[in-house]
């Protein structure tokens, strides 16, 4: 299939459709892929598509406005790429998606380790939420039959972590995240690599007002995870970069599924389900749930 | 295609030959009823009166009976019995209060998920018309015929869901499948007078005379009905209604299913014909439908 | 900084419980106050006084007045601190009588609570900017859509006043439901006598122009700006040729059933709806015109004097631009045939009002007589039922249509007056005759012309031989009822036009669950919607007679006058502003705005050194919610008067 | 009264006593109420007028409406040690500008649940419509607020670098 891949990415550069392939390439370990950006027909020859290629590349879209821009996108990648067409920060005209069918991408840890193929366990956490799939939104499709059944198994119930989680009495609970905040460095990580922070100037970074403390203590800490958190009320997509690209390790997509999980119950929406859907905080529903308001 | 079938009380009384006719058309046809074990009645019109919850408890009874055979939809002719299921099934989904009372006397858990057929239902849209025609043997070509559905196979419309409110077809539709002329009528959802037959008979009487008044006017030869007591009252009080009101009603009131089933060429004998208090076999006679 | 700070006694209603001295005493020590102090009574003309005196004196730049709800004098305050040469928006109110004095006990924690309610204001006015009113132009021109009763009393209005109104109406013609009707209740006079005259005053003033047989394509800008695209649809007959001599459809060949009959009478595919027509222009019915179907006949254009027949006529799209505009749009029949028991509108005996309205009509299709339309025969027994689909939550709309029981009335009161052997028998849930002499006047159909009101539901209606026979039932005797009648009027209900939605949708006015256009408030501004500069008349509101579509009329003539009549629009500046650095561009903002009060512009990024579309706020159109500052993310909407920094900051002192 | 619990009006020592947490047994919790102009506020104007007597812990931040409450405000109070942070505004459908309200209502449903998660009372973040008729309803909620925060106790997980 990488052959196909390759094939339609030339294609696409020499007849003009896109100035610049967004894709993956081997990285310099041999195994793990790592981006590039393609410009020239013969750097084509580099692209891969396979388990190893983690990251959403869609965060790089925004910053090459105006040009026609080629990307290589799994489902979940399609699915931010949709959020930033509702939220018009992407013109559809200006990027060509060229879809891949994914059936799960590896964990990072098993990159550590260094094994050469990857076991069911070694799938990402995010893709056991996830079905192997096409993306919901291609211009030119690269089927991968030759990998779909190696593909992991969604579970049965996405969100029993969650629960398990909301179960715990609330002391346990703020100690929990009390812990896990309290490693927060504000280096904004998180914030870099995800494909919806595109603010031009974040509210963590404002000072007129100053919205919350800007040192890493735990008032300011929790306040930025939480406004991060609800900031991706509706448009995040989970694909996991925020955790990820966190040098402390706080588990970030803990709290990204908490609310995915809360309008889901609560909206019956899904973030990036299509790009007509509107914005999920800009729009209600008259018989929204109020079972909380006095 | 395998149903549990609720016979009710009455199929098993005065209107045995539904209950025969029943069986012999779902037979010929290959539908499979297979009568619910041990059922109990459905409460009928006194339980609800009396009792609300027991008008409740009875049909859910019958439909957990139902859910110990197998997962099948409940098929029933009685247009009463398909009333009181279909109720009680609407209670136990919308009523928490009434599902929790139910579920607690009857010591089993039920949502109302069971659904409940009327067998008019089942073959229109289970069978299929497009399936019957083919099966038709002997259309009874020339019979004109009033249907006519009483008070409680239409309403209320949001619980049976299953015809027209003010203006049911099917019945009609099945009986142009099967060759017959459908009269148009303006009576199909009057009352007949239903259980007063017993403590206020003068009632059923001029209620009834209206109704067979109509079906001849409107040139009907025959009445075509899916309810027990719908029949008995409109055949059993026919020569008391003649006396009361100086009328000469000579007409045969049919179950639908022993029409299709004489169109399927199903003998008359075992379509229980002979129970009726009008006789019906002179006009079918007549019509050439018994050759 | 030097904000001075006035608490006031009012009289003991403050000081009662709240030591006013303490108060101020505290006041003067918060950061940036440079005069504090209390007097009896600061809403006074001595209040006022001090604050202007102590504001020259002290050079004070910002006020903080400690003393009643705000939404008392918050105006009176502003106006204060402007005569003593201070922007009216630098001023803020701290209420310690509402929200202090007046609920709770006499106490050091009462006294405590009033100062931390001066600190937060203090707070507050420390981030208050000066702002200036706004100011849009106002284009002087109203447009009115819908051409009946109510549109053509609002033009008559607006031309009056010398202001230029524009109406559009669908129809070949204006006069609307009006036009059809016989005679109106209570006094019987004949519709067609006091419409007539209407009509030709709005089509001969100079100031009205009359688009009919159009449609309103667009609308877009904001009360003063309004832009409209309006639809002329091809009329096929040259509007500036024609005379209305007739000739024309005269001698067109075809016969179709007349719209404005209600179908009793017949017309040509080339036509005028009804004699008083405005314009008295016939139109062609390209559906049924031999030219147009089956490209022959062609007689139209060969027997016009004028040439002005023109098949070739297309659809014409013009713009305007109008400062307000009226909504008059009308209703339209609830469709009975939803009622299996009436022979879901399947028998031919089984009319609607409208119909009677036509046939009782002595210029109508015919002449005056209540006929069977079954068999052209007369009708006698003519039974009337009330509230078709109002007052129905099973299957028509819970609401009372309002005027169905008075023309039932009249209905029943001229069914005698042509036809003295004829027996009227209404079916009533209840008689509402609430208005001037209605009462009387359904007494009089009762008492002197023998109409037999029965209150009960009908429950069937079929057909036998040739008489309908109609069963109901008479709640107040108990009775059974069944009546052979030769006729049935249903009085069926009012509702909202087909494309009541589309059209709200188009105009950002909300409508209800039954597509009703929604007033701004049902009381107190029962003529305005929601969005500024669109005003409502008549019964596309909810159902109205025709004394209340004309004063709805007149009242939202008032309203767009109120606009015309300046010369520019003054607004309040407490609305959104964007700061254009922080933008993103990504619009959560305008859909969550209900005003439509945002929209895009391109800006040249001078960081990124390209153009970039961020949003702005269309000034005269916000109206200062802030749903769009919490809609934004990036904060980069903020809202005057209740800034981000003006509330960060009251949060600040708590 | 424990004298710590009034609130400190001298400029120098504006923030000074912050830090000292009142002692639980007569707690007297702080509330930040966010009233939108036409209802709520004017239900709490309604509730002086009638002369209604409640609790004077709360703290009115007026807002044209509900849907002009941005979250940031409600983590800013609590993070700075507020003990309770209502957001009132008129009922569903009586909105004055139509539609804040629904917006403010799926905001806040998810914010509450959030915050929840995080492990913070849900007693120190409520949200409730009182119209300008409530003025007796007003005053009850803010009894019942008061009530209920001071069974949650003292927010003293944040404000302690203020």
């Amino acid at each position: 299939m990488n052959v196909e891949l390759r094939k339609k990415a030339k294609e696409l550069l020499k007849t003009k459709q896109v100035e610049m392939i967004i894709g993956y390439q081997r990285g310099p370990d041999g195994i793990s892929a790592t981006p590039v950006f393609i410009t020239r027909e013969e750097e084509a020859e580099n692209l891969i598509w396979d388990v190893y290629c983690v990251y959403n590349l869609s965060n790089y879209l925004k910053d090459f406005p105006g040009k026609k821009i080629g990307i290589i996108a799994k489902e979940c990648d399609v699915r931010s790429i949709i959020v930033l067409l509702q939220e018009n920060q992407l013109k559809r005209d200006d990027i060509f998606i060229i879809g891949v069918e994914c059936s799960g991408v590896i964990a990072e840890h098993t990159l550590a380790s260094g094994k050469e193929s990857p076991g069911e366990l070694d799938f990402d956490e995010k893709c056991k939420a996830c079905r192997p799939s096409t993306p919901r939104l291609y211009d030119y499709l690269v089927s991968q039959k030759d990998q779909k059944d190696k593909g992991v198994l969604p579970e049965e119930n996405p969100y029993q972590d969650i629960r398990k989680f909301e179960a715990k009495s609330i002391e346990e609970r703020f100690k929990f995240w009390q812990e896990e905040f309290s490693r927060c460095i504000r280096c904004y990580a998180c914030r870099q690599i995800c494909p919806m922070c595109y603010c031009p100037r974040c509210v963590a970074d404002q000072t007129m007002p100053t919205w919350f403390s800007r040192a890493p203590d735990l008032e300011g800490n929790l306040a930025w995870n939480v406004i991060r958190a609800f900031h991706l009320a509706g448009r995040c997509i989970d694909c996991g970069e925020c955790e990820r690209a966190c040098p402390v390790g706080i588990p970030l997509r803990e709290v990204n599924k908490k609310i995915e999980k809360d309008i889901k119950e609560l909206f019956d929406y899904e973030a990036g389900a299509g790009v007509d859907q509107k914005p999920l905080l800009s729009c209600f529903d008259q018989n929204d749930p109020e079972d909380f308001i006095r | 295609m395998k149903y549990a079938y609720y016979p009710g009380c009455s199929l098993h009384s005065t209107a045995k030959e539904y209950d025969l006719s029943t069986r012999e058309v779902a037979n010929a046809l290959g539908i499979e009823l297979i009568e619910i074990p041990d059922w109990v009645c459905c409460g009928a019109t006194p339980a609800h009166i009396s009792m609300h919850l027991l008008s409740l408890a009875l049909p859910v009874k019958n439909l957990l009976l139902a859910r110990r055979i197998g997962s099948y939809d409940i098929a029933t002719c009685c247009a009463a019995c398909f009333s009181r299921l279909k109720i009680a099934n609407k209670f136990m989904r919308d009523n928490p209060r009434h599902r929790a009372k139910v579920n607690k006397i009857l010591g089993e858990e039920y949502q109302g998920e069971i659904k409940v057929r009327h067998f008019i239902d089942i073959l229109i849209n289970d069978f299929g018309m497009k399936n019957l025609a083919p099966r038709i043997t002997k259309p009874l070509e020339g019979l004109k015929v009033a249907c006519y559905y009483g008070c409680l196979l239409t309403r209320p419309s949001d619980i049976t869901c299953l015809d027209d409110l003010e203006e049911p077809h099917l019945m009609d539709d099945l009986m142009r499948v099967i060759g017959a002329q459908p009269v148009n009528w303006p009576y199909k959802v009057e009352c007949c007078g239903a259980s007063f037959s017993l403590t206020k008979t003068e009632i059923v009487l001029k209620l009834s005379n209206d109704i067979l008044q109509m079906a001849c006017d409107q040139g009907a030869e025959a009445i075509v009905v899916a309810c027990p007591l719908c029949q008995s009252n409109l055949d059993l009080r026919q020569p008391k209604i003649n006396k009361k009101f100086k009328a000469n009603f000579k007409i045969p009131i049919f179950y639908f299913t022993q029409l299709i089933g004489l169109s399927l060429g199903i003998e008359p004998k075992k379509l229980g014909l002979k129970k009726h208090i009008v006789n019906p076999l002179p006009l079918l006679k007549e019509k050439g439908l018994l050759g | 900084m030097k904000i001075g700070v006035f608490t006031c006694h009012c009289g003991t209603n403050i000081a009662a419980t709240v030591d006013v001295e303490k108060v101020a005493q505290a006041a003067a020590e918060f950061p940036g106050v440079t005069f504090s102090t209390a007097y009896n009574y600061m809403c006074s003309d001595p209040g006022q006084n001090i604050v202007k005196k102590a504001i020259k004196e002290h050079a004070l730049d910002r006020v903080v007045i400690a003393s009643c709800s705000p939404s008392l004098h918050e105006k009176t305050f502003r106006k204060c601190v402007e005569d003593a040469g201070i922007n009216p928006y630098l001023v803020e109110m701290a209420n310690i009588r509402e929200h202090c004095s007046w609920v709770h006990p006499e106490g050091e924690q009462t006294t405590a609570k009033a100062i931390e309610l001066v600190r937060i204001a203090v707070a507050k006015v420390s981030r208050d900017r000066p702002l200036e009113m706004t100011y849009t132009p106002i284009e002087k021109k109203v447009l009115i859509i819908g051409g009946g009763i109510a549109g053509i009393q609002s033009a008559i209005d607006i031309a009056f006043a010398n202001y230029p109104a524009v109406i559009v109406e669908r129809e070949p013609s204006i006069g609307g439901r009006m036009a059809s009707f016989d005679k109106t209740f209570p006094t019987l006079d004949c519709a067609a006598c006091i419409l007539t005259p209407k009509m030709v005053t709005v089509s001969q003033s100079e100031h009205v122009t009359i688009h009919t047989y159009s449609e309103i394509e667009e609308v877009t800008g904001y009360v003063g700006n309004f832009t409209v695209k309006i639809r002329k649809k091809p009329r096929s007959v040259d509007i500036n040729k024609c005379t209305g001599c007739g000739v024309c459809y005269g001698k067109c060949p075809v016969r179709v059933p007349s719209e404005f009959d209600q179908g009793l009478g017949k017309r040509p595919a080339i036509y005028i709806p009804f004699p008083q027509a405005v314009p008295n222009v016939p139109v062609i019915d390209r559906e049924s015109c031999l030219w147009f179907t089956e490209q022959k006949c062609g007689i139209c254009q060969k027997v016009c004097p004028f040439g002005a027949i023109d098949y070739d006529m297309e659809d014409e799209i013009i713009e305007e631009k109008f400062g307000a505009i009226i909504v008059a749009t009308g209703f339209q029949q609830f469709d009975y045939s939803v009622y299996g028991e009436y022979g879901y509108g399947k028998f031919k005996n089984v009319i609607t009002g409208l119909h009677f309205e036509r046939m009782v009509n002595s210029s109508g299709p015919t002449g005056g007589k209540i006929i069977k339309p079954s068999d052209g025969k007369e009708a006698r027994e003519v039974v009337f039922i009330q509230c078709i689909g109002s007052r129905d939550e099973q299957k028509g709309v819970p609401y009372c249509s309002r005027l169905c029981c008075m023309y039932t009335a009249k209905h029943a009161l001229l069914l005698r007056e042509h036809n003295p052997d004829a027996q009227a028998y209404v079916f009533y849930i209840d008689i509402r005759a609430a208005g001037k002499n209605y009462e009387e006047f359904v007494k009089k159909v009762q008492d002197e012309y023998g109409a037999i009101y029965l209150r009960g539901r009908v429950s069937r209606i079929f057909e036998k031989g040739d008489k309908l026979i109609v069963r109901g039932a008479d709640t107040l005797s108990g009775a059974q009822i069944e009546i052979e009648a030769d006729l049935v009027v249903m009085a069926t209900g009012l509702v909202a036009m087909p494309d009541a939605v589309s059209l709200a949708q188009m105009l950002h006015i909300p409508y209800d669950q039954n597509n009703l256009f929604t007033e701004a408030h049902p009381k107190l501004a029962p003529v305005e919607t929601i969005t500024s500069g669109i005003f409502l008349t008549g019964a596309c509101q909810a159902p109205k007679d025709i004394p209340d579509a004309v004063a709805t009329a007149s009242a939202a003539s008032v309203k767009a006058l109120g606009l015309m009549v300046q010369d520019k629009l003054a607004r309040e500046p407490l609305i959104a502003r964007v700061i254009p650095e922080l933008c993103s561009g990504c619009r959560a903002c305008i859909e969550a705005c209900p005003f439509s009060a945002i929209e895009t512009e391109e800006i040249e990024d001078l960081r990124l050194r390209r153009k970039r579309t961020v949003v702005k706020v269309i000034e005269g159109v916000c109206t200062g919610c802030g749903i769009c500052t919490t809609a934004c993310r990036m904060s980069a909407i903020d809202l005057e008067g209740f800034s981000n920094r003006q509330i960060m900051e009251e949060l600040a002192v708590l | 009264m424990n004298k710590s619990q009034i609130p400190d009006h001298s400029p120098q020592k504006n923030s000074g006593d912050r830090n000292l947490k009142a002692p639980i047994k007569d707690f007297e919790p702080k509330i930040v109420g966010f009233l939108c102009n036409w209802c709520s506020y004017a239900g709490a104007d309604l509730a002086g007028t009638s002369r209604i007597k409640y609790p004077p812990n709360i703290r009115v931040i007026r807002v044209p409406c509900s849907g002009r409450v941005n979250p940031l405000f409600v983590l800013n109070c609590l993070m700075n040690g507020v003990d309770g942070v209502l957001v009132s505004g008129c009922h569903i459908g009586d909105c004055h500008y139509s539609e804040g309200n629904f917006y403010a209502r799926r905001r806040f449903a998810i914010l509450k649940r959030l915050l929840e998660y995080i492990g913070i009372d849900p007693r120190r973040f409520q949200m409730a419509w009182v119209s300008a008729a409530e003025g007796e309803r007003w005053a009850k909620l803010v009894g019942e607020l008061v009530e209920e925060i001071k069974e949650a106790g003292p927010n003293e997980h944040f404000g302690g670098n203020r």
